[in-house]
């Protein structure tokens, strides 16, 4: 990784490009993108390292407000970009911006075999379960029955998880955090930019206009800590007000049992790097009505890298073979007119 | 023997055809390479069948190869062969029809079974077939029991002795046109060099084929082909797929840049697939995209971070394409897209030729969105186009488009091999220096706006597909900003014009006849204008490479002929172009079947305009 | 008051705008209905900003809503506004420029805060400007507070009186042209019922506006604009979109089928979905697709299918939908694809109007690949080609393409409601004798195919996108099949115009000049036409619905004119294809800013030409 | 569903069409083909009311051998013209054969969305884990280390799990099948076309050509036992020639155990109809080298199907109101001119 000359002290300002911020007032894409300015200076990697490629949607505007490199390019192909950009300079640290209906609807291909392959790139996909910018359809995540622009009779379809979407394509790190919840955000942001690989975070974020309210399960600060569990790798699963309650297996099925009454030995342990997803997949399962949604890292591994191997593979050729442009015009057979 | 009389040939055409497994590809390749290196010129095409792996001896198992060698310079694989050699009833039926009347028939009359003859549709033995013997010259030869007997002393299984039996085939053409059975000879040495006995037994049914010849009273005559007049140099057979990957490769060593090539695989482009695949240590990176869109997308993303970056696809992958292309011109990055034309629409003909894309190469987006379009005109030409094609994207910083076609991709031709000394580098600039930076600035010569790479400190900047600011690049909705980068973006394309060499025209400076071709019809027209010149016509040629923009002398010269024939393997897209542009009254010759053009064909409508 | 001059006009443009909240579109809606109720004729034309919601009182926050109303037929929303209603500095900022000189300006004084001009870039309060008052009729009117001053009765909160001020603003505009109040009052009663305290002030603010007219010293003229004389029957406005949606409908109850419309959310298509998935009941199927290229081929299984299928999008939608397009040319199926063009290339200009579009639906895909391509004149015109495309789709067994516009999507007028005894119904056929049949068999007249459905006992056949047989369907790489194939295709296209009306041309028969247009640029050159021809030029004007084929006797008409003018929102793509076609040296004017021509625009060029 | 009327017996060859199979010989989908002409006629359902829809590829080319109605449409989009024919028209049977290219690579947004949605249709998946037409490139689901046309140097490229695909898609049937076993594949492809809503089979295909023996650990007949575990809803998990060994779970980590050691009341019971996918999760991560490899059922829930619903609503609509035109026509503000 690239770290900053001990000089360059780089703060949230740096970040901050020069372009008005054009989302609605109270969308949770602002607090988005105030953590990211404010996580960045962190991580020690000079602003012009950083590309910031998005597709299109409210979200998609994300690269405009970011001082950094940036390509706002079109409906859910940011990850291809993504992925060639790696692919010709995999010095560069390359997020991925989108939003559930660029990343999973139009762009879910893109979305899943970018995960696959395992590019070194990080990839924020923004769920406010609607389309924002064409102003309010439904989406992938909205749920069955949801009554939108294009669903006044109720949506007919079955919405997915984006954690388990990202499970079925095998990614090597997911992980998941809620707009509003600025501490969490910067750790998992951190986390996600550190992970060799691709890393998904997943962020549930409020669409003000369309969708409001669409998290408040979670975002509402009465009834956080009865809906959130925050995973926590090697911890047993606690949550609630003084994390009284706990999440116990029983076959496949979570149960919500009281840790005074069981023990916390009796707790399932979060294993972020567990070599199988099974556990990952389990808890993406979890959520309302009769569950906590977990939040936080669900799995985080070492996996072969796409970025790396291709160069590798490349460097492998080098070292065995001379560069010989010469050799490869000659390939099979040649005579000679003289 | 030598009571046979020996004539001389200007130039042969020969047919290899039969099962799949039957090996004709590789007779095809050896006689076309033993009559390079002898100093003929030299053209082939292979024709696969559309089946991976049809059933044995069907009808649409039928595998082809033809070979063009003449004492002159050729530009084809010549229209109807000469010698047809058909290794089964199926290769019969399907091929007899394009034979020249009087021509010669080579079969294995082995193979000539009832069960054989019946899948191939044939009532009766066609061998037998006294019509037959009178249009053409029939050989029935038992190729597979004298390739047997001629290895009997081979340690080999039934099945092994069986598979040389296109060498047995490949020794008798020698024979017939007198070529030397070296070449051959090493070759097999070479390519079996870890199993001797399977080397000896080639070499024994070559040569027993060859002997064949001579002995037989069957053949009365032997043919030889003079040596042709060919510029001194290297050479190898090369085929436009691997022309293309070579050019590519090329040009990004011309300027010292990694090449990233970004395809889905699809016919007829994924052998450039292959190829560039296995040239990593040439800092090749090949990305198999899981679609044409993402193809599509990470060459974008390639080019955004400097290097050269190229997309491979055919047709229906365009289509798929057009988006994210669109998204290239906007962000005015540097790139390449090839496209190897195939029969359409839609699946259409996937494994034949057809030059029906240059209006979708054109216009095939929304809005106004220009952009360079090429073509080769030879299989080897495609290393020159796709150098040429990289010089416009870094000069003017475009993707460019080149069409390419089915049958430029696998038909051969002898290259000769450059010296890389001799190929001008591609200069890039990257600008580093932040003051006064703007990512939409031009050069005023070529209208390229900086290629500004990711990576630079300072110069962090924002771009997108949406309308920009000329110069700032920011986002625009003023409805001048769009006016203006809308006719920039198309000045920028135009201005490409002037950087083209002089048109060349073949023949009259003024004549009754002009002839407007483009892409690999290039060889058919050219001769056909050759020939009917050396009637005394009153007829020139133009060959157009660069269809968007054209050279800006084509309008005065076109209005030097009183009419222009666009002879085109489509329903006349050119000829809209030329039309619309110059207002002359073309005379379209459109053709729709998925093969190229023959000479003759081009030659018949020209004396038919000129009569 | 009755002191004041009372003028007739004959016609007013009246623009609306202020923040995205303050309720603009209402107040536009309001004037446009009650100014048709009156008896005018009317067109209109809203401007959204692209934000979802920009900040308050920021530049790109504006909102804004034209009223064109006069006492004759009209055409287009009006070139520069008499009238600008601005709520605040932004909007004021932004708007002003399209004024006409000597203009109305009706701003609301109140919102002129130092805070507000600083977002608006305004330096000091132009209402203050003396520069401006001489340019125009400046009216610094205090319109919130006189708003809330008229509703100190009433018992609501301050914010939800202070939401009342555009109905004060339209009160004002109302007496300035002395418009009936009753529409508007019945219309606040109907949509406020349920909050009776909210219909009081919303009608008290209204009426407050109308009385500060008309107490008022500052307004010392009021207008009146007269009846414009119009068919009788029952009328509403509509705008483009709706009137699509509803055309699509109807077309399916014609044929007595089901609709099925799948379609990707776009800008500025998506309010057809919004629509048709209200309308079940009519049995019309509305699919939300993961993308285009979904829509696409669901339209194309549901056109197999039997049902009535259509999609629609806009430019870049079109790109990824291509690829199956094709497909549906291939399989020549019954359906229609509709474009809603926006400015482009790429993202472009999201929410602009332009006609940059039309050689893509032409050639848009690879190999040749016709298709029918139509497109409205007007808003309300689009009702009419929806079931005029569909009735060729079905006649000719075709995908059609229509051409929308951003412009008409949006723009608004009065439609006569049709009555639907009055459509003739579309005949649909799909055959049940098994015996003899052919799946790609033809009708003599329109080349149709038969649209056979899965489903039928006994006809159970097989087809793709691969080239065919004439007649059986089955696969075929055959050279003459592809030939005869692609010939069919062509051929068929071209049968359309044999089933098309004469063109119709207004003005002489032979002129110095044609005015040559197509698509939502219809009014402003009908009308620029008109007025020039009232000036004495010799200019005629033809307009086409039908892009291809184009009306057999097009060149004919053509030929009788010394120049052809050409307006587009494009680089001239109807101009190439009319060059290319009929060799006429046609003179385009293009434009290429987001925005529809003026009537201005053209009446200028018409002179220049003519001068 | 609609049956054959009594008199009317369909059989085998009635599903063979006139044209000539062009398939390699050797080739896996010729078997696949047969079963399936075997066993339509048990449906029940009458020709005429089936169709194949297809993409591109070998596996593709099957709808011209199958006597029905049939589609060989473009590549990757079988399935969405399997929703449209299927909201046009929900009466018919409508199949879509795709292989692992045209299915997971190209075409895997519109797999991922048919099998979210449950439209009432059947995808036949056959993996051969290459692209046979475009003659041998790597597909999504080829190891990685594929040494292929596309990868002399082997595939960078991590795979996906075509089962964990469907999971991730929320997929209510989901089964494995193996292009030799007979008997199986009959039973499995009925068990789809009897589910209600999206059906998805995985054959496991040999290509002979260009990936010949990639599944020979499931088909050899002499390693078939020790490596396929067989799905039986209700039954544990047993295998091995004389199913002597079982699996046991151990958190969520699968044990080989024996029978006789453990006893079968330890073995993981299977259950196609679990409510939460985790159990069918975790069996779709089961395979060589140290497990084996489940085929048969692995899921098949009710769940509402996106065709029914979209009917549904049409229904509720027309109940409610008027199929009346000319309101719609006057909907809004209307005047007269008279
Ligand atoms: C090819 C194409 N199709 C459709 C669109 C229109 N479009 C823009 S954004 C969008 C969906 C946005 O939803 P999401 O990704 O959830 O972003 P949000 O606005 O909710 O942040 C759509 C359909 C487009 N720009 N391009
Ligand atoms: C748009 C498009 N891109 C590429 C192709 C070329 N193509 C045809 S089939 C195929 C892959 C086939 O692989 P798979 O789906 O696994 O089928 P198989 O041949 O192995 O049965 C490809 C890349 C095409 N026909 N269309
Ligand atoms: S529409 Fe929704 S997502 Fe878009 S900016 Fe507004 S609040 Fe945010
Ligand atoms: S190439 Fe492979 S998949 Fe295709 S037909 Fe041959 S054996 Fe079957
Ligand atoms: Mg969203
Ligand atoms: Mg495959």
């Amino acid at each position: 990784m690239n770290t900053v000359p001990e000089d360059i002290k780089l703060t949230r300002k740096d970040f901050v490009s020069d372009q008005d911020v054009r989302w609605c007032p109270g969308c949770g894409n602002n607090a988005i993108l105030a953590q990211m300015q404010k996580m960045l200076p962190e991580l020690g990697v000079p602003r012009e390292k950083i590309v910031m490629i998005s597709g299109i949607g409210c979200s998609s505007r994300f690269p405009y407000y970011m001082n950094t490199y940036g390509v706002h390019s079109i409906h859910g192909r940011a990850p291809t970009l993504a992925m060639g950009l790696k692919c010709a300079r995999p010095e560069l640290q390359v997020w991925v911006i989108t939003g559930d209906g660029d990343g999973l609807a139009i762009g879910g291909n893109h979305f899943s075999h970018a995960l696959r392959r395992n590019v070194d790139i990080n990839i924020l996909l923004f769920n406010n379960q609607v389309y924002g910018l064409t102003k309010g359809q439904y989406s992938p995540t909205s749920p069955l029955g949801a009554k939108t622009q294009s669903s006044p009779d109720g949506s007919i379809e079955n919405p997915v998880n984006t954690i388990g979407v990202a499970i079925g394509s095998e990614a090597s790190f997911i992980a998941r955090t809620v707009d509003v919840f600025q501490k969490h955000m910067s750790g998992v942001l951190k986390r996600a930019a550190e992970h060799r690989g691709a890393a998904l975070v997943e962020i549930a974020q409020n669409c003000i206009i369309f969708n409001d309210g669409a998290w408040a399960h979670l975002s509402d600060p009465d009834k956080r800590l009865e809906n959130v569990l925050y995973l926590e790798h090697g911890k047993p699963m606690r949550f609630g007000k003084k994390g009284e309650k706990g999440i116990r297996l029983n076959g496949f099925t979570p149960e919500v049992v009281e840790v005074a009454e069981v023990g916390e030995d009796q707790l399932l342990v979060h294993d972020e790097r567990a070599s199988e997803p099974t556990l990952a997949y389990f808890l993406s399962r979890m959520g309302p009505p009769h569950f906590p949604t977990p939040l936080g890292v669900f799995r985080a591994i070492d996996k072969p890298v796409y970025s790396e191997l291709l160069m590798q593979q490349v460097r492998t050729a080098q070292a065995q073979r001379p560069p010989d442009l010469d050799a490869l015009f000659r390939q099979g057979e040649t005579w000679v007119v003289s | 023997m030598s009571s046979r009389t020996r004539e001389e040939l200007q130039q042969v055409t020969v047919l290899f055809c039969g099962d799949s497994g039957d090996g004709m590809q590789l007779s095809g390749t050896q006689l076309s390479t033993t009559s390079a290196v002898y100093g003929n010129d030299v053209s082939t095409l292979p024709d696969y069948p559309p089946e991976i792996r049809a059933p044995a001896g069907s009808l649409a198992g039928v595998s082809a190869f033809q070979v063009h060698f003449a004492g002159h310079k050729i530009h084809t694989p010549g229209d109807n062969p000469d010698v047809l050699v058909a290794m089964n009833p199926a290769s019969l039926r399907v091929n007899l029809p394009r034979l020249k009347p009087g021509g010669v028939v080579i079969s294995d009359r082995d193979m000539f079974s009832e069960r054989n003859l019946a899948k191939a549709d044939y009532a009766t033995n066609p061998l037998d077939d006294p019509a037959l013997g009178s249009t053409y010259c029939l050989h029935p030869v038992p190729i597979s029991s004298l390739t047997l007997k001629a290895l009997e002393a081979v340690d080999l299984k039934h099945t092994a002795k069986r598979r040389c039996k296109n060498f047995f085939a490949l020794g008798l053409v020698y024979w017939l046109y007198a070529r030397p059975l070296e070449q051959s000879l090493a070759w097999i040495s070479n390519k079996f060099a870890g199993h001797p006995l399977v080397a000896e037994a080639n070499r024994r049914a070559l040569q027993a084929g060859y002997h064949y010849g001579e002995t037989s009273e069957a053949f009365a005559v032997q043919w030889s082909v003079p040596r042709a007049p060919v510029e001194a140099g290297s050479y190898r057979m090369i085929n436009g797929n691997e022309a293309m990957a070579l050019g590519l490769v090329t040009a990004a060593r011309l300027a010292q840049k990694a090449l990233v090539y970004s395809s889905y695989p699809i016919t007829p482009a994924s052998e450039v697939l292959h190829h560039l695949s296995r040239w990593k240590h040439l800092d090749v990176r090949s990305i198999q995209a899981e679609d044409e869109i993402a193809a599509m997308g990470s060459t974008i993303g390639a080019a955004y971070g400097g290097a050269f970056a190229v997309t491979g696809t055919s047709g229906p992958g365009v289509c798929l394409k057009s988006e994210a292309i669109n998204l290239a011109i906007m962000l005015e990055l540097p790139l390449v897209i090839f496209n190897v034309q195939r029969g359409g629409p839609s699946t259409g003909l996937p494994t034949k030729t057809e030059q029906a894309d240059l209006l979708q190469a054109l216009f095939g987006r929304n809005g106004e969105s220009p952009i360079p379009v090429l073509a080769p005109d030879s299989p080897a030409d495609c290393f020159a186009v796709a150098i040429e094609a990289f010089r416009i994207a870094v000069r003017h910083t475009t993707p460019v488009f080149i069409l390419s076609e089915g049958y430029l991709a696998n038909s051969s031709e002898p290259w000769r091999i450059p010296s890389l000394h001799d190929i001008p580098t591609i200069e890039v600039q990257h600008p580093v220096e932040a003051r006064g930076f703007q990512p939409y600035s031009r050069d005023a010569s070529t209208l390229a706006r900086p290629w500004l790479l990711p990576g630079t400190p300072g110069m962090e900047y924002r771009m997108g597909g949406l309308e920009k600011h000329p110069g700032s690049g920011s986002v625009s909705y003023a409805p001048q900003d769009h006016e203006a980068m809308c006719r920039l973006r198309a000045d920028k394309v135009q201005r490409v014009a002037a950087f083209l060499p002089e048109i060349e025209v073949n023949g009259p400076e003024q004549a009754a006849l002009l002839v407007l071709g483009w892409g690999g019809s290039y060889g058919a027209v050219a001769t056909a204008v050759q020939r009917t010149q050396d009637k005394g016509l009153a007829v020139a040629h133009v060959h157009l490479r660069h269809l968007n923009p054209f050279p800006s002398e084509l309008g005065e010269i076109l209005s030097r002929y009183d009419r222009v024939l666009i002879p085109e393997l489509n329903d006349g897209q050119l000829a809209l172009l030329i039309r619309a542009r110059y207002l002359v009254d073309t005379v379209s010759f459109s053709k729709l079947q998925g093969q190229p053009f023959t000479i003759t064909e081009i030659e018949t409508r020209i004396e038919e305009l000129l009569s």
